[in-house]
């Protein structure tokens, strides 16, 4: 029996990745857990230029969830790939940048400075809002997310994983214009997009409106979508979305995905991570499956 | 630093709205440093950071105050229950680029972290004044008294030491440098009449926070140079003058 | 100060109003709270024909959630209309009679024979899967949507509202056409679509494979949405989602919510609906509002 | 009916997964029915569906068996800890129907209404034996055997009484009526040893429920008819031959 699982040509030691903006660039954490027992880690949310994030109120506790707006706060692509990355690299696990952008050309150039540059797999967010387009969200419609991963499908040589957004107007729909566009895997779902007003003020706690939704109150969603996305495409699928105990990352993993990515739980307990994959093997041993891909449903 | 799952030692309230809760850990930490503190079978998604108030032997002890749900959550913690504490976290007050004659400045909750501060300096040989500002029933300030040269006392309503803020007794003159925690319009004035003074000033700051270790960055304070400070990393200690205190 | 407001032409006595589904024809709950107190009630979904409902696991819970199956079990339009519907109306509140339908003929014939007979409102449920669609919501693509909502308001002359669902592809999109078709109100947000596996199974939990999620962990999406059609519309909008302390209700209309429904929370607390009332009116009071209207954000 | 908040009186566990718990409250109940009950302060979202066990002038003791998050939770209270409490719910045993020798059956945490059954029964002039199954340790028994004639245990480990089922024990011929609560599988069995005998029986369902008072339709269970009867407002006790026990 072994939790070892390939992903898209990587090998990881186990199914379970640290989320993106979650872990920031993996050394925070690792004064608090032995970090070197996942499976891999998501790079803070990286843009090609730097960005100081938003103003304000950035964070909100909702019913087992968490409201964030951030703002895609990051050191820019060069400063990465320059400090950080070196550093994730000395961690052990898989290293996979996220890569956002304001627009195509921004997400092109990020894209072509991280090529090569020694991360294991390039995750591609298009949660980002379009600023040539009103601020909407390139993974919203499908024709616009196709044009973003076509540009950095050109860009980009190495292993990619597309990430969607629950918010795209058709999801299957979307899931496979990515596999059609090159992407080699996906993964699922980024925040929902939610809001909290202080009843005081009667205005909206966030500057920017709205906020992304995370956390186990937003798996039951997670786990319909990627279900769905796992038969709409045959590229391996990354399921993520409140998973906080073992028990999810196995309803992902039976739904179709070749890994997780635990998230928001790791802020509630910072071992959730090695807890799932403590649980996850013990769950392979009582049922017999000699490896992760035996856990799908038939 | 630990994540652990500790039983509660004991949890008190000293106020209707003001609580004292108690663990036992091993590991060390330095004053102005804080811990996410989370009821294990609690109801709420994230733990809540709160300074160390003080610790002797391997007691830590927290003091902290209603403001929500998850506050309100401490509250009804029982001694034995079980409390996931992760910490110490953060960078606290650097006693040891101090010298002189201190002035340890605490506004409501914000006395908390003075109480451990001013023990740790009294054992470095430093010398304290405590300035203690409160709403209206003090706390706290008869342990400050035997851990500080001198303590002042100030409350809005007037119910014990002097009628009004305890910034406006404090004259940063006297003293080699000054740590403050307080309310946002007390560390303020504060860091104004230190900076006029040309007093050195260490500020603790508060916020919402989730990771407490300089992961999500949902915490960020605005820093002088433009760029946005983490409070759980880079702080929750700051130099005045690296942050701006502006709404 | 009163809480009084007019929803459609209807004068509630307050904008408390109970989610279909949750709160069965009102006289459940007659022996545990005081019904009379509630600004209306919204009948469990009802379709021309009865319907026995689901087979298997009908509801789990989930984060601050939870997923139900029922499947539209209801005793039919013309058993309502002579059995419940006088029940309901001798409760005291306004009486919304919730309508779905698997076709269209389906869809008027209920409203043909509800029109007239009594019921205040119409609110028309979108979410139901179309029988002729493979199954997909009339309630996810806008020109589905239109065609019942155009078909329904021929054969409907009272107050109608229209409840969309947030699986909408393009929810203000949506929430115009309705508008544009005869709304007179729209009603949102209905469950989100979520799903549930059984790890020792490894097989969905729910024989419909998905299930309807409601509860506090979906209040901050409704709330983004409700926000969102109220600035799309200039009809009424009641919003719905999680709902469960006079704060949220408070935020819903803030956000431009004529009136709110309350659902889940009051499985968790039946007198969630009182307390809600209450609050409102303690709010209203600390904040010199003198009615509802005036709790909007400018 | 009530649903109200009242101080938890006494919570103790029998077994590792079988606690009780005691509550003080007025309103009258009748064997058979259940309430919802849910830690004011906890972290689920519902109530838990939990059979009246017994009623003692106006101590109301409930069982409960830990199977998931909601009654460990429950596992958890303290004395003094707010629970909500919403019941009487559900019809219970129509005692008034029945006449005669009765036969209790109970399986497992089952057993649990059978005590305030036999105790309304016995003083109803009604005289009762029971028959009470449990896979090891059994519990209430002792109680059972002050209510009852005559009180059979059955363990699937043999620790206690007979080893096997106490459904192959039972033999309903010898009684006027049974009233049985328990797994689904014991249901099954003493539904076809009744139907077979011709001796009615009635029993008590138990399903996930929400709202607990007919309204949401989550817990239907299949009538032999066809429809969809609710666990909780339409039973939870239904006679043998009103529902289908199919998986």
């Amino acid at each position: 029996m072994t939790l070892e699982t390939d992903l898209l040509g990587v090998t990881l030691k186990n199914p379970v990745i640290m989320a993106s903006g979650t872990f920031g660039f993996g050394e925070e954490y690792a004064g608090l857990i032995d970090v070197s027992r996942l499976g891999g880690i998501c790079s803070k949310g990286l843009t090609l230029r730097p960005r100081a994030g938003n103003d304000g109120v950035r964070m909100s506790e909702t019913a087992a969830g968490m409201l964030n707006s951030v703002g895609m706060q990051n050191p820019g692509v060069p400063h990465f790939i320059e400090r950080e990355l070196p550093a994730m690299k000395a961690l052990g696990p898989a290293v996979i940048a996220n890569l956002g952008g304001g627009d195509i050309e921004e997400y092109v150039e990020g894209a072509r400075l991280l090529d090569g540059s020694g991360a294991d797999i390039l995750e591609l967010n298009i949660s980002c809002p379009n600023v040539k387009d009103g601020g909407m969200a390139f993974g919203i419609k499908t024709q616009v997310a196709r044009e973003v991963v076509r540009a950095v499908r050109r860009a980009y040589s190495g292993p990619m994983l597309v990430k969607l957004s629950p918010g795209a107007e058709n999801l299957t729909e979307m899931a496979k214009a990515c596999e059609a566009e090159g992407a080699d895997g996906l993964s699922l779902i980024n925040t929902l997009v939610g809001m909290a007003i202080d009843v005081e003020t009667r205005r909206s706690l966030f500057r920017n409106r709205v906020a992304g939704l995370s956390g186990p109150a937003i798996k039951p969603v997670a786990l319909r979508m990627v279900w769905d996305a796992c038969r709409a495409v045959s590229i391996p699928v990354v399921g993520l979305g409140g998973i906080a105990a073992w028990r999810d990352a196995a309803e992902f993993l039976i739904a179709g995905a070749a890994a997780i990515q635990v998230g928001t739980a790791t802020f509630s307990r910072p071992d959730t991570a090695l807890s799932i994959i403590d649980g996850l093997g013990e769950y392979m041993s009582r049922h017999g499956f000699e490896r992760i891909s035996d856990i799908r449903a038939c | 630093m630990l994540s652990e799952v500790l039983a509660v030692r004991s949890n008190e309230m000293l106020l209707p709205d003001i609580g004292r809760l108690t663990v036992e850990a091993a590991a060390p930490a330095r004053p102005g440093q804080f811990y996410m503190l989370r009821p294990e079978h609690g109801a709420m998604l994230l733990g809540r950071a709160i300074s160390l108030c003080d610790r002797q032997g391997e007691i830590l002890t927290f003091l902290y105050k209603i403001v929500g749900k998850g506050t309100a959550e401490l509250s009804r913690l029982r001694e034995g229950d079980p409390l996931r504490l992760t910490g110490p976290l953060g960078n606290g007050f650097p006693l040891e680029d101090i010298s002189g004659k201190i002035a340890l400045i605490g506004g409501g909750v914000g006395v908390a972290p003075m109480v451990y501060t001013a023990r740790a300096l009294r054992e470095r040989g430093n010398t304290a004044d405590a300035f203690l500002g409160y709403p209206d029933s003090p706390y706290l300030h008869e342990t400050m008294k035997t851990l500080c040269d001198k303590v002042t006392v100030a409350t809005e309503s007037g119910v014990c030491g002097a009628k009004g803020y305890v910034t406006d007794i404090f004259d940063p003159e006297k003293y080699a440098a000054v740590l403050c925690c307080g309310p946002l319009a007390m560390m303020r004035a504060v860091a104004e009449k230190c900076k006029a003074a040309g007093t050195p000033v260490w500020l603790s700051l508060e916020n919402r926070m989730a990771c407490g270790v300089g992961a999500c960055l949902v915490c960020t304070c605005k820093g002088k140079s433009g760029g946005n400070l983490r409070v759980c990393a880079d702080g929750p200690v700051f130099r005045g003058e690296e942050i701006s205190l502006d709404a």
